[in-house]
């Protein structure tokens, strides 16, 4: 897999992602003011306060040149990842359900936060079991996952909620526990922890993230990646 | 024109900020108070008014969770 | 540019100068140097130049006694940021500086623009970011409300800044204190990495190069003080005109962060300098005078957000997000092309010329013509007058214990104290793991510890205990550098540099002068008993309040190395079975201790002696078995002595342990006395044999359970691990 | 009654929010827009309107950096 990572002004876990995908493939980061998305294999929209939140999360970075063709590139059935900002990002844009809104705290909240697989029908999360646990850092303002009862329906119908919190560990209000979400096509995730900061043991809690990657790259290359 | 836009929360969507302010007043004696809600205020200048609304749609609220409301800058 | 002598305009007085903070005598040499009196815009920047903040006017003489050679040093105080070399051709440029004032006035931008303010300081020399931490200090939360808020709003405004940049915030320290009830500390250390043999220097150089103005736009933040210039007289109102308070952009400094070390890497630089306290005046002065040369400046270019301002207001105004660069005239294309791609605004603003002149143009009016030497160089240092106090300068504080109190209850206060209670609720809206180098995160061990590219690591710990300091200015200072050394040897590392922050009340006040005097000596001495260099810091006086002088904190900042990374240690039992003992010569008194603050007893006039040599050999050697890998567990003893360092140790890891600290004259004093040089250290209990041939140890007894049970010479404690806990979260109450 | 308390940036006092947007829109086709300002906007339901200026010096604004205005929640 050769994944691209989107630089946004203010991002700041783009180089992070980058190492993690580099993992299980290459990985390039893409410019935001460049809208060639150079032949790369899988999207991921990284974490951190681009354009420094201002507004509304997400709300200028999913105007950037590069989301127009990260859009068709997700139309087209491409992978794309969106992760904590990234997340924020990808709703916006419209390629996600849902929005982000600010925790019901308030407060940034750096912690592990203990997941649990939903839906391991995705391109994302194959290669894990159902119920299996992952432990992935989550740390942000606005992360309480919010959808219109009817929608949140259909989702759950339908299998788009990926990943919840697990019971009793919701860290920010996000309605049903919602941790990461897909489109109805599955081919676009996003999720509020950061997965590219549970892959070494050294550096994290644990190296649950890599099987999110490891996953990507086994439906890009069609071949189970260690 | 010098425009106001007024940005708040939807009807039905737990508004932290507002719950958090409503807690707080009657600590520093201010009672009477219900139904806080905390929202955006967009100020501009703007040559075509009649751009505002689209303005609002594509960028300045998401009307998944938000309603907008325009103001003259002038009025108020 | 090119002109004669600079307009006078209407000519400031010499009670302008004293309302500027300068002396009659400072303004007549001034006079002297200048041959005329200052005009409006000279004056404004003198007033700067010349300030405490500036020009160290009553510390230069003391700092100049501080060890800054050693054999790690790349680049000593003098610089943006001090640097230590760290093997692999990496170069580690740290610094901690204060943002006291600001804070007291708004916490959150105050607390906020220090970061950004220090970060500047790390990217100038050309080393990226890779971590923050803070320091601070607020009266009692408990019975102040202000301090309460002071204390949120600060620590979201450190956290707002360091987590919207992608800086980790990995460590700090808070204590809380009544003599910082009406005057708050706010410290932050940043840390960054760069190439050894290409750090940046801030001096000026090359005749005829351009200088550059990059990032934000300049507006009136900041210059308060400076606007009783203001030749236009304010009218009702206009005030507002003159905001002191600055908002902090990281969004800005993200791209200013990211522009600035690619203009280095591509070479594009001459030399570079953050615009900190004073603005383009302290920036640009410091530049030519360090090269040895002069800067031409036309304040008509530079970018302004707001109308009308005056050429002294853009001279010192304090807008943060700034930087100012020099570079090659054939460059000047590229530096500004870099500046566009990371939507920086960048504008040539001056030149730097022959004539050793700092000279302010304002288009084609030349509106200030000074000698840089004059500027930089020439304010007078004073001598401070230091008389040791003959009574207490601080009353004691407010009894909340019987000097009796039994032990239970005396480790439950004492793990609910504001100043030993778990900093969770803090540092967890910090984020601590950005940029993947995280190996341990506040209260996993005693120093935060980050991954090098060589697999070896960097450990850094941030300390300063102010009510030890006021109790003994020397020793309390050396024992501030013995536990920063401490707290590193827990994980594994030795120290390879330090840098500082005096934090004291009025030097003008014999006292003061005196506890400024004490502790600087024995920072020295202190860090030449353990072969380290002072590399860099800051200084902030007048840190006084209605009820008197802070208590004297200086804040000291330690960076060290390990190894192996994967060998670093950490402050938690973790196996049951373990031995339990007490590594070093520790001799605990309860004299300016945690219990005695907590039992209302007034500061002892002076601490015990600390024998350094035997306290060093101590922190070798269990850096050395923590590096051998012989210890699960390291912990100093220092808040609330071996009891409480024990309950630490057993809740950082979810284990209990048995222990008997056997007969004792005065079972307080053994269970909660405090003193430089003790650690708390696990393992197989044949490891901690091997330790005891080096260094004196004391077996306790034995990881395992699910409560800590200590006995002491009759007496037993028995806690059980969630009541441990429940007490250790008392700060939890503080941020709902 | 129902009132709105209009909260933004002192005149003078870096805005980043209004910067960001006044630089956003163009690229989205909007142009002509200038002189952008962020702020907050907090709407309550107040027994004692009287009492709504003290609230705001007191708890809803900062009076450091920002100016607040009281509008009628029916008025705009
Ligand atoms: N307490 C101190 N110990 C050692 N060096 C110091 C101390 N205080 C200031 N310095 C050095 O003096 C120089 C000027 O400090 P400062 O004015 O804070 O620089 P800047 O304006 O870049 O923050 C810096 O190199 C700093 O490291
Ligand atoms: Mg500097």
């Amino acid at each position: 897999m050769r994944a691209g990572v989107i630089r946004f002004p203010g991002s700041c876990d783009e180089v992070d992602a980058q190492l993690a995908a580099a993992r299980v493939g290459d990985a390039v980061l893409l410019w935001h003011a460049d809208p060639d998305l150079h032949g790369v294999d899988a999207v991921i929209v990284p974490g951190g306060f681009s354009y420094g939140d201002y507004l509304r999360v997400g709300a200028i970075a999913r105007f950037a040149p590069v989301m127009e063709s990260v859009i068709a590139f997700a139309r087209e059935g491409g992978l794309v990842l969106g992760i904590c900002n990234g997340f924020q990002v990808l709703c916006e844009a419209g390629l996600l359900p849902g929005a982000l809104l600010p925790n019901d705290h308030l407060r940034f909240r750096c912690a592990q936060a203990e997941l649990e697989v939903v839906n391991i029908d995705t391109p994302f999360t194959h290669g894990c079991a159902v119920g299996e646990r992952l432990s992935i850092p989550a740390k942000h303002t606005t992360g309480r996952y919010y959808a219109p009862p009817e929608d949140l329906e259909r989702m759950e119908a339908t299998g788009q909620i990926v990943l919840r919190y697990a019971a009793g560990t919701n860290p920010n209000g996000s309605l049903r526990d919602i941790a990461g979400v897909c489109n109805a096509d599955r081919n676009v995730f996003g999720l509020m922890p950061h997965p590219e900061h549970a892959v070494d043991e050294l550096t994290g809690a644990s190296a649950d993230g890599l099987k999110i990657f490891a996953s990507m790259a086994e439906a890009v290359d069609g071949r189970v990646v260690a | 024109m010098r425009a106001r836009v007024l940005i708040r929360p939807k009807a039905g969507i737990l508004d932290p900020q507002g719950i958090a302010v409503e807690r707080a007043l009657p600590a520093l004696g201010f009672g009477g108070v219900s139904n806080v809600h905390v929202g955006r205020l967009i100020e501009l200048d703007v040559e075509d008014p009649s751009s505002l609304d689209a303005m609002c749609r594509r960028l300045l609220a998401n009307p998944l969770i938000e309603d907008y409301e325009i103001l003259d800058g002038r009025s108020g | 540019m090119g002109a004669s002598s600079p307009e006078a305009g209407v000519l400031p007085s010499v009670e302008d100068a004293v309302a500027l903070g300068l002396t009659r005598a400072e303004y007549d040499l001034i006079r002297d140097k200048l041959g005329r009196a200052p005009n409006q815009v000279e004056l404004a920047m003198f007033s700067l130049l010349w300030s405490e903040h500036c020009a160290y006017k009553h510390s230069k003489r003391l700092l100049r006694t501080l060890p800054t050679e050693g054999r790690h040093v790349l680049m000593g105080p003098g610089e943006n940021a001090g640097a230590v070399d760290v093997g692999g051709g990496l170069a580690c440029a740290f610094k901690v500086e204060s943002h006291n004032h600001p804070s007291a006035v708004e916490p959150f931008q105050g607390a906020a623009t220090g970061v950004g303010g220090i970060l500047r300081d790390i990217f100038a020399i050309g080393a990226r970011p890779i971590a923050v931490l803070d320091s601070l200090r607020f009266g009692e939360p408990g019975t102040s409300e202000r301090s309460r808020y002071l204390l949120d709003r600060a620590v979201a405004g450190i956290g707002h800044y360091g987590n919207s940049i992608g800086v980790p915030t990995v460590g700090g320290e808070v204590y809380f204190e009544a003599p910082y009830e009406h005057n708050c500390l706010v410290n932050a250390m940043a840390l960054g990495l760069g190439s050894a043999d290409r750090l940046m220097r801030s001096a000026a150089a090359g005749v005829g190069n351009v200088v550059v103005l990059f990032g934000a736009s300049t507006g009136r933040d900041g210059i308060g003080g400076a606007s009783v210039l203001a030749s236009a007289e304010l009218g009702e109102g206009d005030e507002d005109k003159r905001p002191t308070v600055q908002v902090g952009d990281p969004f800005a400094e993200k791209k200013l962060l990211e522009c600035s070390l690619e203009l280095l890497d591509r070479g594009l630089l001459v030399s570079l300098q953050d615009l900190g306290a004073a603005g383009l005046t302290s920036s640009a002065s410091e530049m030519a005078s360090k090269g040895g040369v002069g800067i031409d400046l036309d304040v008509s270019r530079v970018p302004l957000r707001e109308a009308g301002m005056e050429p002294f207001e853009i001279m010192v105004s304090e807008s943060q997000e700034r930087m100012l660069c020099v570079c090659a005239p054939e460059r000047l294309d590229e530096v500004l092309a870099v500046c566009a791609k990371w939507e920086v605004h960048g504008t040539a603003i001056g030149e730097v010329t022959a004539s050793g002149q700092m000279r302010i143009f304002d288009g084609d009016r030349l509106v200030g013509d000074m000698p840089v030497a004059a500027l930089v160089d020439d304010c007078p240092l004073y001598d401070l007058e230091p008389e040791r106090p003959r009574g207490p300068l601080y009353p004691p504080p407010v009894p909340l214990l019987a000097p009796d109190v039994e032990p239970t209850e005396a480790l439950l206060a004492l793990l609910r104290s504001p100043n030993i209670a778990s900093r969770l609720p803090l540092f967890r809206q910090y984020d601590w793991l950005v940029q993947s180098r995280t190996v341990r995160r506040p209260e996993e061990a005693d120093a935060a510890v980050l991954l090098l590219p060589d697999g070896a690591a960097l450990a850094v710990s941030i300390d300063g205990s102010g009510r030890r300091v006021a109790a003994d200015p020397y020793r309390g200072t050396v024992e501030v550098v013995l536990e920063c050394a401490a707290n590193l040897a827990c994980v594994g590392a030795e120290p390879l540099g330090v840098t500082n922050n005096l934090n004291f009340g009025n030097p003008e006040k014999p006292h003061v002068a005196w506890q400024l005097a004490e502790a600087v000596r024995g920072l020295g001495d202190a860090c030449r008993a353990l072969d380290t260099a002072v590399v860099g810091g800051n200084v902030s006086l007048y840190n006084e309040g209605a009820a008197g002088p802070i208590y004297p904190t200086p804040v000291v900042g330690m960076v060290g190395r390990l190894p192996d990374a994967r060998r670093a240690g950490r402050l938690g039992f973790a196996r049951a079975g373990d031995a339990v003992a007490i590594a070093g010569d520790f001799r605990p008194a309860l004299g300016a201790g945690e219990l005695a603050k907590l039992c209302g007893e007034p500061l002892p006039d002076g601490l015990p002696e600390v024998d350094v040599a035997a306290v060093r050999a101590a922190i070798e050697a269990v850096r050395d078995a923590v590096r051998d890998g012989l210890l699960s567990s390291a912990h100093d003893i220092a808040e609330g002595g071996v009891l409480v360092a024990v309950a630490e140790c057993c809740l950082a890891g979810g284990f209990g342990a048995t222990l008997d600290l056997g007969p004792s004259e005065e079972p307080q004093v053994r269970l909660f006395g405090e003193g430089a040089g003790g650690f708390v250290v696990s393992g197989q209990r044949a490891a901690l044999e091997e330790l005891s041939a080096r260094v004196p140890l004391a077996m306790l007894g034995e990881v395992g359970g699910e409560a800590l049970s200590v006995r002491v010479a009759g007496h037993e404690v028995t806690v059980g691990l969630a009541e441990l806990r429940a007490a250790h979260a008392e700060l939890e109450r503080f941020f709902p």
